[in-house]
């Protein structure tokens, strides 16, 4: 096992794939030559070779549109947008095609394309290069929308993700692309989509989150258990949809307190859908309302603000603080 | 520099054959088979049909709204005559006659029409996708297809068919421009049937042809008179075989027409003038082609009428067989299959919420 | 006062407004000389002349990114999306920038436009013509996201989104266009944006709707009385970003029994922030969990099976039931 | 028809004026005031030094990953320059120097490149948008302040700025088309700066010009030599005219170089080489600017000299004052301001949660 980045085992794991499976190409802006603006596609052109990794003019809406083609065809591709903010305008296609052409077809055709997407605040980065939106795609019938938390699941979900028979959204946090190293075994894994796992056990309160939020939320959970005594459970979703709710209803009900973290905008956000399961699953077992914890109503601020907007260690443990006072 | 005029290096052309009275341009007539002109013959005889009947059962309620065809059999019947089995045929919308070609069956057409689902699987699988709604979205798919083909080390070429408003949307453009860069074997047919809705060409855009787009992406372009099934299977032919030698794709713009309404939900007296269909009906399509066969001996009074008959009669025998269909179909629980290939357990929960109400509404019935 | 048609009443509007203020023109495709495939803008072109009601070309990026610089003139736009499904080719220019402009600049720009668009099911439509995907622009910062439900309050909002200073996504509900006629006043009539209203007023349940399911609910409301004597509250949220929970927060506390009504697929819609905003302020009041009555989480089916796609008054009654059988 | 070669209506051109070496074209020499001649000159200065300590600072860490514009002064100075005070301009993201020539102070671009929202608001109000990020989309909103402006009655005209990769967005073609449809009086600037991030021009689309693509919209399209201001001024200002006087939009294809990185996130060694990096020296617009202004006796030794320092002056001031205006600004309850014209109650409620945390945070620090 070696010690890797998130960016590193993502490009492990594209490696392999690459190299177990002849259908699997590579599209985008700068992915080839450059290897990518985050480098996670370094090297691949090189050992692949310009016909299986696709250097694009621009046009998010081309590359996934010519993704559709050729997963159509039968292949695998996996394409870039550069950054979530601009895979809005890649979003009919997804949405008038990836989607539905299984559907449409009555299961003749399917669109095994995986659309890679960095996401998220935190990097000191420019205007719609920090945005949060997985929403969009989650309340999307047909596709998948996945948000790996680390190297090592990254890798497993790139890998589930590309032999998933159907589309697959794969957005990465682009903070933890660089933040910490973790072992990843050079040996095959992967992980089942749309299996959530704890990735910290605990009996006094729930919290469940997802992608770049894990490492502030662990980090609030250690801050509770050091000066709170407080046991907090927290769930790393991997997969929000299709999204399985048995495992943190289960935890709620264990609990009776529940929080919700993640750096999407409130209203109408992922959070919503996981406040809502609970009350459909655990309603009776809540001792208070599920607080949510989330990035702010208003575009991301520019990067001299970031740091308030993104939900950070402090304002997690305060908010599990005042949920526990409640009752 | 310093102050000249650029020079164009991409092929633009424009080619006809075989005009509205029926006569041969014999420098260029296609050397076609018998078997291929009558095959083309009887299949415009077929959509022209087709569509009057459509019209009627819509008109009786029988049949939701539906885009008719009349006017431009020639243009995507020409265009997939050109193509080999194997090649991939991406369509729009208004390309009924040319599914029918590839395989698609008219009972198929009718239920689709009727908004059943089902009427994607109850054909032969093979190399043509559905029809394509939001307009222009298409094509990009053709280049994907095109690209992998060619990965896949075939010979396949995709063509897909849009319409003059298509022109207009930014996946045209990104499609045409992937397909250049990428040098993709795609033929980009273009039905610039005059109207999108209630634009007419003039306004959809200020470029004098829709052919000349293709310079924009370094791409050869042909304006064809697509009434004329010589002049677009000509045209077409010459576009696959570039396509197929692996020297790129080609946008090919079949000048026609849309003899009858955008949709059966649209009223053209709103927005075109008597004079201008009229016009167009002088340039019919079926009736230059019937009398370029009845000069190649090809065809008779007689045996038109003959093969009026059968086509009539197969469309009979189709409405039939699917309004039986339709009586069987449309299990409301289907609604949750093939989201994903395998249903996910939220999807089973809400396939039985709907499985209990219409069990709840069974019983109801039965009691009351 | 005069019965009209919500066709007739968004109609009347525009004619109003554009009388009122030059500033106002009209822009989309087949808007003009058609008359708007719906007739929503019927007339218009004769009355106020091709300079202010544009026949555009296809491309809905391109109608909203043209009237997002008309706006920035100072003029107020209102571009039509044909159908609501095609939106999403225009998303990427509302996410971009309609829904910045007015923060990136500070306050010094601002974009008060309206996109409107019919949605929804009902009316035996081709695939992507009845769809209900609110959610979208909802979770959008920056964007306003009004459903009217019937013609006079149609007219009314229509106005008022005109006069908006902010970009307003206003969604018709085009099973109700022609379904019905209602007393239309010819005297300027507006509604504040962002005010939902007691559709009916009731003491045992409060049902959460609106768009096009107002009329269901309404109905399966007057059954449950009628069978089971129960007085369902029905809100009508008119709009629903920015959302104002203290209407039907109350109508909870009071009642304590609370279902939520769209046809939106469930998952991520817009009832998942009902619920949230319903914990988040009433949940000492909740008697049972809240109830999502909604469109399922597939692509709407093509129109053989829509109706069971769609809630309608039957389910919304059954599931009332349920809710008040379990305490 | 039958089989013809289609004419092209639209003009297509290239122009040139000053060449690399300084020597100018008297025919083509456009007739410019000493003084526009001047502040062009010191302008480019500006524009190149600027970028230089910028990129100074960002190394040092003191401000943010920012696009820098050295070798493109001439490609947007020349632009607009050709424009009226009143007149609108929409840029990218590239033409630093052109925001500064309309008004933007250089404390503002500081303050933009360090994340602050201020930067927006601390100049005098004018006609010129904010820098757009997203590639492509901001050309449409130039068509619709042109075709307002022309509903207003006024004479202004709208210019916006590109790049090379831009003009494969879908939204390229829509506003060329929109703009071609309704004559909107728009100027289409593209600067060809040969990349895209690490796509040369030659990958980014297999049209031999950028200005051919205007041929697709029944739109004139220049090709001018981007690093010669003179030309770039002239190819302008005839566009501008012809925009003005109610005869539509151009396309001018501006053809420079970047010689820096895309950002200052990006290494150009990863995709590009030293040669073609020199042979772009060679060509650099203020060099060759420099030597005509001194023919024309506008400029000496000592005059550049002064003005180097004055600029360089004018930089460190500017650095300075914005440096301490960041101490003050930031204030994090800010983000809620400007979402809308007023604030919504659910905004209202959120910002007192912010409000409340970074008062809880000063008391903690305070207390311990
Ligand atoms: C993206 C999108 N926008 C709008 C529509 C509504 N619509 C359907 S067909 C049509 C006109 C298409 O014109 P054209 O491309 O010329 O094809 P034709 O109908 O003439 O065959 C429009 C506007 C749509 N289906 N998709
Ligand atoms: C829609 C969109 N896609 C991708 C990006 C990332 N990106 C920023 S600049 C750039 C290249 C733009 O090239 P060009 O248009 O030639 O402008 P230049 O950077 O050369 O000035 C890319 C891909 C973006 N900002 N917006
Ligand atoms: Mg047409
Ligand atoms: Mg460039």
């Amino acid at each position: 096992m070696a010690k890797m980045t998130m960016v590193q085992a993502l490009n492990l794991a594209l490696r392999q794939e690459m190299t177990r499976d002849d259908g699997v190409v590579v599209l985008g802006e700068d992915v080839g030559v450059d290897g990518g603006v985050f480098r996670v596609t370094d090297g691949l052109i090189e050992h692949f070779g310009e016909e299986r990794v696709l250097d694009t003019p621009l046009g998010e809406s081309g590359i996934a549109g010519m993704a559709i083609g050729m997963a159509l065809y039968g292949l695998r591709p996996v394409c870039e947008m550069q950054f979530a903010g601009f895979s809005y305008q890649a979003f009919h296609q997804m949405e008038n095609h990836a989607a539905r052409l299984r559907w449409r077809s009555q299961g003749r055709l399917s669109v095994p394309m995986v659309l890679r997407a960095p996401y998220g605040g935190g990097v000191r980065a420019l205007e719609h290069h920090s945005e949060s939106r997985e929403t969009y795609f989650a309340h999307t019938p047909g596709l998948k929308m996945v948000l790996p938390s680390g190297p090592r699941n990254a890798r497993a979900l790139l890998v589930s993700a590309i032999r998933d028979p159907d589309p697959v959204v794969f957005f990465e946090p682009k903070a933890v692309y660089r933040a910490y190293r973790e072992e990843v075994p050079e040996e095959e894994e992967t992980l089942p989509i749309g299996q959530p796992v704890i990735a910290r056990e605990g009996r006094d309160l729930t919290i469940v989150t997802y992608g770049a939020m894990v490492r502030p939320v662990l980090a609030a959970a250690e801050e509770l258990q050091a000066k709170d005594g407080v046991a907090a459970e927290v769930i790393d979703l991997l997969t929000i949809a299709p999204l399985d709710d048995a495992l943190f209803a289960a935890s709620a009900r264990k609990t009776g307190h529940v929080m919700v973290v993640h750096e999407a905008p409130r209203s109408f956000g992922p959070g919503a859908e996981i406040v809502s399961r609970l009350v459909e699953k655990a309603f009776y077992f809540l001792e208070v309302p599920i607080a949510r914890v989330t990035g702010y109503d208003v575009v991301m601020p520019l990067f001299s603000r970031e740091q308030h907007y993104l939900p950070h260690p402090g304002r997690v443990a305060a908010a599990a603080r005042r949920l526990l006072e409640e009752g | 520099m310093p102050r000249k005029t650029l020079p164009i290096e991409e092929k633009l052309e424009s080619l006809a054959i075989l005009d509205a009275k029926g006569n041969v341009d014999k420098a260029l007539e296609p050397s076609m088979p018998k078997e291929l002109l009558l095959k083309l013959y009887r299949y415009m005889v077929l959509g022209r049909c087709f569509d009057e009947r459509l019209l009627a059962l819509q008109r009786q309620g029988r049949i939701g709204t539906f885009p008719p065809i009349s006017g431009q059999e020639a243009a995507h019947l020409g265009a997939v005559a050109a193509l080999r089995e194997d090649d991939w045929m991406v369509p729009a919308f208004r390309e009924t006659a040319a599914e029918i070609w590839r395989g698609r069956s008219l009972e198929s057409v009718i239920l689709g029409n009727n908004g059943f689902n089902e009427a994607a699987s109850i054909d032969p699988p093979g190399p043509t996708l559905p029809v394509s709604v939001p307009v222009g979205s298409q094509m990009l798919h053709a280049v994907g297809l095109g690209w992998a083909a060619r990965y896949r080390k075939t010979d396949q070429v995709a063509l897909t068919f849009f319409g003059d408003g298509a022109t207009s949307e930014g996946d045209f453009h990104e499609a045409m421009n992937l397909a250049g860069v990428f040098q993709a074997p795609v033929i980009f047919v273009c039905q610039n049937n005059h109207w999108a809705i209630s634009i007419p060409r003039s306004r959809q855009t200020r470029s004098a042809t829709i052919a000349q787009k293709a310079l924009a992406y370094g791409m050869p372009g042909v304006q064809v008179d697509g009434n004329d099934v010589l002049a677009v299977y000509s045209a077409v032919s010459e576009a696959v075989a570039r396509a197929r030698a692996g020297r790129g794709p080609t946008l090919v713009e079949c000048v026609t027409y849309r003899m009858l309404m955008h949709t059966t939900a649209d009223d053209p007296r709103r927005y075109r003038s008597d004079d201008e269909l009229e016009s167009w009906k002088a340039k019919d399509p079926i009736a230059r082609f019937e009398v370029y066969l009845k000069h190649k001996k090809l065809l008779t009074r007689k045996k038109i009428e003959a093969l009026n008959q059968e086509v009539l009669a197969q469309i009979q025998t189709a409405v039939e067989q699917a309004e039986n269909q339709m009586k069987t179909l449309g299990n409301p629980l289907d609604m949750f299959a093939h989201a994903y290939a395998q249903m996910p357990p939220h999807l089973r929960v809400q396939r039985e919420e709907l499985a209990a109400e219409i069990g709840r509404a069974a019983k109801e019935d039965g009691d009351g």
